[in-house]
């Protein structure tokens, strides 16, 4: 379980008990109602070990990467990294498809750019 | 004449060897040649001339003359002088073997420096003769000729054989120990090979260099010379030309407290240096000016005019190389040779 | 002082201690009768800071085995910012003494407080024990100052 | 050759048990100098300190040696002894022999081996003492205050009561700093300018204190017990001496649209002014920026109104030069700026405020009359959020790393104010922790939120939207309910960080003393040395130093105040003898020593010299006075040619004392 | 180059700008060339030189000079201008006094290495290319360029100049260079290797102070090792510890002030490589303390007379890999 910890620690690069736990980033969030862990969660369940439950929730796939928490964490944790990183370790899961080509006709959408239909399956398909 | 083998040399150094230290001019890593023990393995250098000369054979850097004890609240001297054992310097040039005259004039005149002595009397000098002189070279300007050198023995090549003579009766015993090893040989390649350096010698920069300007008698006109100050504007006061020259001879005596004794040592000084003959009232020579000026006219003046008009420069070239700022003994000669 | 036979090899180590927190800390340590090595000897400096590296070569010169030098923790210098020269000084020195091969272990820089009496002689204990294994010192040490036993 | 003397010390049998001390007596009387040597059951005693007296006399020592305890313990009890029978008392040395030896070690044999090399090395150390006399320098008894808030008007009144004259200086027009504009304080909730201006007005009547208003350090030369300041009263274009404060001036200007500072530029002011009713002195002041006449030369008016003639645009700065024995710092502080904070909307909405400009909304003089009003529309806000930490505790660039620490109180004083006056009013405070350590404090945030309903809730306010209806969206998050919250606000209050005011740095270059990367004044030393400076006679009072409150600033003041009296009462200061000094013929002027010296004892003087080749030359040498300079020897290993030495504790004594111990 | 640098010379000394210059004088073969000083036009006609071999730093000298009345007027190459500001920043120099004229430089040519390559009786050497002609007395030979430049420059920091009222030619810029590679390579070694090493190098130390001498940081009033009263003066040259004392000192003393400018290494006689000394301390102080280069600006606080309170311990010596 510590190697996924590292793991993530080591691809989020930086400190995560520099969070004083003021809750800006949850304060911030545009897709706050979205998620089930928040942000201020992620740093604090990164920091205990707890990643599997994250790793396991949609709320990874929730964040929007918008940055608004790393615009203004005070303490320069910078959630959203956190939030990417934990994505990541789960990205990198082998066999884990969250995208398959099935699934792409119900979602398309006129205005939906062919590259990020792309940009998608390189995302979040193996 | 006598002649080995070039191919031989490792035997005969071994059969030097056997009975006492011997020394050779040997490469060092940086490439440039120093004296060093031999030992098996060691290889005679091609260089021209070692980096420091062989005067610190019988006149070392540093040398401890006497020591003190203190015990309790009496103060006991030491004398640990001892006999020193016997040994041959091989290779040395020629122009660093008649720096030992003018060291003999000073040390061994009386008062007679029994640390010198010493060595002077174990020590035994095998001179080599040059055959490619270079263009620092000048020794023929002071009457030497580096295809015959003196030392107690003197070695010549032609590149195939190593020929040995003896100068003086030390080199004839010291010949007879290692002519087992020798055999009577020809001498013509080597006399080529001599009359080709003399050529070269002929046509080197420096070949025309004279010391006419110079001598004891000169005093008066150079001490005052306005090129002096032109001359040492850019000297930096280090001891460079100093420690490398064959025949500089200056020292300074100093105590050192070990914590348990005194050792008295003397070590070599150079005129160079802002502290050199220091005394009680402080420094006679304040300028870099005076203490420069010193070094020249001591070789070029005030040593010839206590000995016969010897001048006290050999023409090694170490200085001209080896000066950080490239001034020396040929620029100044020049300098004031046109005054 | 008789020479026993096969006597074990006593290093000979300074100490310079700052006047205002490791010498009070060496102080407190006898107070509390706290145990260290003899070979140890303290040179009371106002600062540690004062400590010149020509006093450290001097001592490594003079057969010093090891040296070690004790100032108040950073941010507790009586002179406000002593040990933070003191600090860049010997880095930088036992870098270089490190450089030119001179075991790491002669040299120590330790930040002793004056109420850390149990520290200094923990410190001194096992500065001299870890000296001891390195034997004597002949890497620094002047050859004419070594003793003729 | 020294005549040393060695005198061991029994202690009882707290050194003789494990230290053979005949022997050490009988073994150090063999090392050279030494030409008397004993042991004594005490030293320290007086039969013990007349065994040392009588031995000075009859064997004409010039230098003592004494094995015995620490020298911390002793060495100044010794020190007197060889001095009361003529003998420098700096040529006197202590091995320590009890707590560094006899203490520590067990076996006899070693312990007294170590203790005859204690003694060797004293006894090398003695031999190149030299004898030291202590320096005096006068005291000019005169204290400086830079700053006239609550801080610098507390130490100035102190230090007054003592007896001493001092002078104030104050940048701005008035004394009062920022207590001035406070509306109430915590956690009593009297009014600030109740017992503020009184102070202000003892301050000014006080015969002792000198006032310059409206003026800067502009050179401060010197060193403890003697500075040399020059100050610059700026230009105020009004005569001082003449002004009366009778305010017909600032009636008359036709010139009104001028911000008004003091009421955080909420509501306008005239050209002339008073910067409030109770401005001490209370003198009007021409702002140069905005008044007619001295930007086009048309106008006058004023000129025309004054029946004492105190106006004066002709006004220049001036320079005048005092003495001064102490200086002490109260430069205060200054909310951030918050122009970086965008997410709070602080400069898209005027109905978000800092709590300073609160203050001044809900003071009785502030803009609104004592009324707390929205600025944008002037009606009577329903629902106020504030925010805490604006820009403390941030380890980003925007911010500052530290908590500003008074924030906790004022917040919850002016959420209860609010409650208290205006009922019908929700307020919510965001914190990330609400920090109470004080007397009455933590009561005071109780009450607020048990007795007065303020909603504190544990989050932070992510953003802030003015919304076209005029309100004010508010996104924060509740981290004990986890959830989002959404909070449509009348009025958002942000609790921005306070740092040292700007002018405290060229300050503190002026007055060679120390600051932290923050700019706060650096104390000499943090727990015992609290109010001084690292820099002799310079010491620090009130915010200058670090966030603090009124009642913490006022100790400090008075703390300040104290340690300045100290100094002044002294009419002469006697100098630590082991001081550096530097070789001036070795000195390279190189400026090594300078830089690190942490009391600014060391100055460059050009000299001229003798050169080797009898010329003469000025050269560039380190002048060290030993009034400032406390004796720490960081500038002797600076120096690189061995020029900076320190007396007592020089290269050659230390390296004697390696020598005996390596020996 | 050598005819744009006498021409501003002359030029300078002609409209009274400057009263001296400081420069090189011809010697008696091509590459043994003298610092000197100048007062005339014709004076530089007659013997100004500006080649290959004119590598001697002439920064220090500006100490003596600028105690003088007058103005001089001083070439200096790009490693010499740190020098400059160097010494104008420990105010050994009046720079008021001084007029720079920064000159360009592309290495210099070391003589020694020409001769070890067994180069003897030299009459006359001309570049060729990237080849190097020389005529002997032995007859031609040649030599590839690279082969006969100076250790120093062949690692050269910076062809920028930091400081000059004046330049000749094009300011290049500072150079990442591979100086401190021969310092990392002794750092990989083992202790009792790196002892063996700097013993067989600093055993050959015949202390002729010319390194202490020519150094540009060392212009104390009197050098500690030449005053009796500092407790370390020495004049022996043991074989023991005396050796490694004095240079450990005497990089201690330059440490933070030295500006690798390797005219110790260039005029030791006995080659040896004392500028990786200097050039540890320079990585220590850069990968410790921050990059720090002296002599680059005059008032920034030199690493040894500063300080931050989260600077590393010493105990960081004891951490490093390699025992």
């Amino acid at each position: 379980m510590s190697n996924i910890k590292d793991a993530v620690l080591n691809s989020y690069g930086k400190n995560v008990r520099k969070c004083m736990k003021c809750g800006k980033c949850s304060a911030t969030c545009p897709s706050y109602d979205e998620m089930e862990y928040h942000p201020h969660q992620f740093v604090s369940m990164v920091e205990k070990g707890d990643i599997e439950t994250l790793m396991k929730s949609e709320s990874i796939f929730k964040c929007l990467t918008c940055y608004a928490c790393v615009e203004r964490c005070p303490r320069n944790v910078e959630p959203a990294r956190v939030i990417e990183a934990v994505r990541f370790a789960q990205l990198r899961k082998q066999g884990n498809n969250h995208l398959i080509p099935d699934m792409i006709p119900d979602m398309l959408d006129e205005d939906l750019p062919q590259q990020a239909i792309v940009t998608a399956f390189r995302k979040y398909a193996k | 004449m006598l002649r080995i083998s070039l191919d031989k040399l490792d035997t005969l150094f071994a059969k030097i060897a056997e009975k006492q230290k011997l020394y050779i001019p040997s490469d060092r890593e940086d490439g440039s040649a120093e004296y060093m023990e031999w030992s098996e393995g060691r290889k005679l250098s091609n260089a021209l001339n070692t980096v420091r000369s062989a005067k610190e054979f019988f006149f070392p850097q540093t040398e401890s003359l006497v020591d003190f004890k203190l015990s309790g609240k009496n103060i006991e001297v030491i004398d640990i002088r001892k006999e020193t054992e016997d040994f041959v310097v091989f290779g040395v040039r020629a122009c660093d073997a008649r720096s030992f005259g003018i060291l003999d004039k000073v040390f061994l005149s009386d008062p007679v420096d029994s640390y010198y002595q010493n060595r002077r009397n174990h020590g035994t000098i095998v001179t080599m003769a040059c055959t490619r002189p270079s263009e620092t070279c000048f020794c023929t300007a002071f009457g030497i000729d580096p295809t015959a050198p003196e030392g107690d023995a003197a070695c010549f090549t032609d590149g195939s054989f190593l020929y040995i003579k003896a100068n003086n009766d030390r080199g004839e015993a010291f010949v007879s120990s290692v002519s087992s090893l020798f055999e009577d040989g020809d001498t013509a390649e080597l006399e080529k090979v001599q009359a080709k350096t003399k050529e070269v010698l002929g046509i080197l920069p420096l070949s025309g260099l004279s010391t006419e300007a110079f001598g004891g008698d000169k005093l008066n006109k150079l001490f005052g010379s306005e090129k002096w100050a032109e001359l040492s504007e850019s000297c930096i006061g280090c001891g460079t030309c100093t420690f490398v020259c064959p025949t500089c001879q200056c020292y300074d005596i100093k105590d050192f407290n070990t914590g348990h004794e005194i050792k008295r040592f003397r070590c070599w000084d150079s005129c160079m240096y802002s502290d050199f003959t220091k005394m009680a009232h402080g420094n006679p020579r304040l300028t870099q000016l005076e203490r420069f000026r010193q070094r020249f006219m001591h070789k070029l003046v005030y040593f010839p005019a206590n000995n016969n008009g010897e001048l006290g420069c050999v023409g090694c070239g170490r200085c001209l190389t080896k000066c950080p700022i490239s001034m020396n003994i040929v620029k100044v000669m020049k300098a004031l040779e046109a005054e | 002082m008789q020479v026993n036979e096969k006597k074990e090899f006593e290093p000979v180590i300074v100490a310079f201690c700052c006047n205002w927190c490791s010498y009070a800390g060496a102080d407190l340590s006898g107070t509390n009768r706290l145990n260290y090595p003899t070979n140890v000897k303290i040179i009371r400096v106002p600062c540690s800071c004062r400590v010149n590296p020509m006093f450290i070569l001097r001592a490594f010169q003079r057969g010093a085995d090891g040296v070690i030098i004790c100032g108040c923790h950073p941010g507790d210098c009586h002179y406000t910012s002593g040990n933070y020269f003191a600090r860049r000084r010997m880095t930088l020195l036992f870098s270089m003494l490190d450089f030119i091969g001179i075991e790491r272990d002669r040299t120590r820089v330790e930040w002793v407080s004056a109420a850390e009496g149990a520290k200094f002689a923990a410190t001194m204990n096992e500065f001299t024990e870890a000296v001891k294994k390195l034997g004597p010192n002949r890497r620094l040490e002047d050859l004419r100052c070594r003793k003729q036993s | 050759m020294q005549r040393i003397g060695v005198f061991v010390c029994h202690c009882g049998t707290n050194i003789a048990a494990t230290v053979d001390v005949k022997a050490v007596a009988e073994t150090l009387k063999n090392e050279s100098g030494v030409v008397f040597s004993t042991d004594y059951q005490y030293m320290c005693s007086e039969s013990g300190q007349n065994i040392i007296k009588d031995a000075i006399k009859e064997h004409k020592l010039t230098g003592v040696v004494v094995c015995s305890c620490s020298p911390r313990m002793h060495e100044a009890t010794f020190r007197k002894a060889v001095a009361s029978v003529g003998l420098n008392p700096y040529m006197l040395e202590v091995a320590n022999l009890r707590e560094q030896c006899s203490w520590i070690h067990k076996d006899i044999a070693t312990a007294t081996e170590k203790a005859v090399i204690l003694g060797r090395a004293a006894i090398a150390k003695v031999h190149l003492n030299a004898p030291l006399t202590a320096g005096e320098s006068p005291v000019v008894k005169r204290a400086l205050v830079i700053g006239g808030g609550i801080a610098g008007i507390q130490t100035a009144l102190d230090i007054a009561d003592a007896g001493f004259d001092v002078d104030i200086i104050e940048k701005e027009p008035t004394i009062g700093g920022k207590m001035a504009q406070i509306d109430k304080t915590f956690p009593t909730l009297d009014c600030a300018a109740c017992i503020l201006t009184p102070k202000m007005v003892e301050a000014a009547q006080n015969e002792k204190i000198h006032i310059h208003s409206f003026s800067e350090v502009a050179d401060v030369k010197g060193f403890v017990g003697n500075f040399t300041v020059t100050i610059k009263k700026k230009a105020r274009f009004v005569d001082e001496t003449k002004c009366t404060g009778c305010g017909l001036c600032t009636e008359k200007c036709p010139m009104k649209k001028v911000p008004n500072e003091f009421n955080m530029n909420l509501d306008n002011r005239t050209a002339v002014y008073i910067p409030f009713a109770q401005a001490v002195p209370k003198v009007a002041r021409i702002d140069p920026n905005y008044c007619l006449m001295l930007k086009n030369g048309k106008c006058g008016v004023c000129s025309k109104v004054c029946s004492v003639g105190a106006i004066d645009y002709k006004q220049q700065d001036k320079f005048i030069e005092e003495r001064y024995g102490a200086i002490v710092v109260a430069t205060g502080f200054n909310p951030i700026k918050l122009d970086k904070y965008d997410e709070f909307a602080y400069s898209l909405s005027p109905d978000v405020v800092t709590s300073l400009e609160l203050e001044r909304l809900m003071n009785a003089a502030g803009p609104n009359g004592g009324t707390l009003l929205r600025p944008s529309d002037k009606t009577h806000p329903h629902t106020i959020v504030f925010v805490q930490c604006v820009g403390s505790r941030c380890d980003d660039s925007k911010g500052k790393p530290y908590c500003s620490k008074i924030c906790c109180m004022y917040t919850a004083k002016h959420a209860m104010l609010i409650r208290e006056k205006y009922p019908d009013t929700e307020v919510y405070v965001f914190y990330i922790d609400v920090r109470t350590p004080g007397k009455n404090f933590d009561e005071f945030y109780r009450r607020a939120v048990e007795e007065y309903g303020v909603h504190y809730v544990k989050g932070m306010v992510g953003k802030v939207t003015p919304r076209t209806d005029g309100k004010l969206a508010v996104q924060a998050s509740d981290l004990l309910s986890n959830e989002q919250l959404h909070i449509d606000a009348d009025m958002v209050v942000l609790a921005a960080a306070i740092e040292p005011d700007k002018t405290a740095r060229p300050l503190a270059t002026m007055l060679t003393t120390q600051m932290d990367t923050n700019d706060f004044f650096t104390e000499a030393h943090p727990k015992l040395r609290p109010v001084e400076s690292a820099t002799a006679g310079i010491f620090l009072s009130g915010a200058c130093q670090g966030p603090k409150d009124i009642p913490e600033t006022v100790a400090q003041a008075s703390a300040a105040a104290a340690k300045a009296i100290g100094l002044l009462c002294k009419n002469s200061i006697t100098c630590n003898p082991c001081v550096a000094h530097s070789d001036e013929l070795m000195c390279n002027g190189c400026s090594s020593c300078e830089k690190v010296c942490p009391y600014g004892a060391i100055t460059y003087i050009d000299k001229e010299f003798r050169m080797p080749d009898r010329t003469t030359a000025i050269r560039r040498v380190a002048s060290v006075n030993p009034a400032v300079c406390q004796g720490c020897g960081a500038c002797t290993v600076a120096c690189p040619s061995g020029a900076m030495d320190l007396n007592g504790f020089s290269n050659s004594q230390i390296m004697a004392e390696v020598d005996a111990i390596c020996k | 180059m050598q005819e744009a640098i006498i021409n501003k010379a002359k030029e300078l000394l002609a409209d009274g700008r400057v009263d001296r210059v400081i420069g090189w004088k011809k010697g008696e073969f091509s590459y043994d060339i003298t610092p000197a000083v100048f007062e005339t036009a014709e004076e530089i006609d007659a013997e100004f030189v500006c080649n290959d071999f004119t590598s001697a730093n002439v920064s220090k000298y500006l100490v003596k000079e600028t105690k003088k009345d007058g103005t001089v007027l001083a070439f200096l190459k790009p490693c010499d201008t740190y020098s400059f500001n160097q010494l104008v920043k420990e105010h050994r120099i009046d720079a008021s006094k001084v007029y720079t004229v920064g000159i360009p430089c592309d290495g210099k040519l070391d003589p020694e290495k020409i001769k070890q390559k067994g180069i003897s009786g030299i009459r006359s050497i001309e570049k060729d290319g990237d080849m190097l002609k020389i005529d002997t007395v032995y007859g031609d030979e040649t030599l590839k360029i690279s082969d006969a430049m100076s250790e120093r420059c062949l690692s050269c920091k910076s062809r920028k100049h930091v400081c000059y009222d004046e330049l000749i030619g094009e300011d290049g810029d500072v150079i990442s260079s591979n100086r401190f590679d021969m310092v990392e390579q002794l750092e990989n070694m083992s202790a009792q290797e790196r002892y063996d090493f700097w013993r067989s190098q600093l055993s050959k130390c015949i202390r002729c102070n010319a390194c202490r001498n020519v150094c540009p940081a060392c212009t104390c009033e009197k050098c500690v090792f030449d005053n009796d009263d500092s407790g370390i003066s020495n004049k022996a040259a043991a074989d023991s510890f005396e050796e490694n004392m004095f240079h450990v000192i005497r990089a201690f003393h330059v440490a933070g002030r030295c500006t690798d400018c390797g005219e110790c290494s260039r005029v030791c006689p006995q080659n040896i490589p004392l500028h990786l000394l200097n050039r540890k301390f320079i990585k220590d102080i850069n990968s410790l303390y921050g990059e720090y280069q002296a002599g680059a600006d005059t008032d920034s606080r030199a690493p040894l007379t500063d300080y931050k309170q989260s600077d590393c311990e010493a105990s960081v010596v004891h951490e490093r890999g390699v025992e």
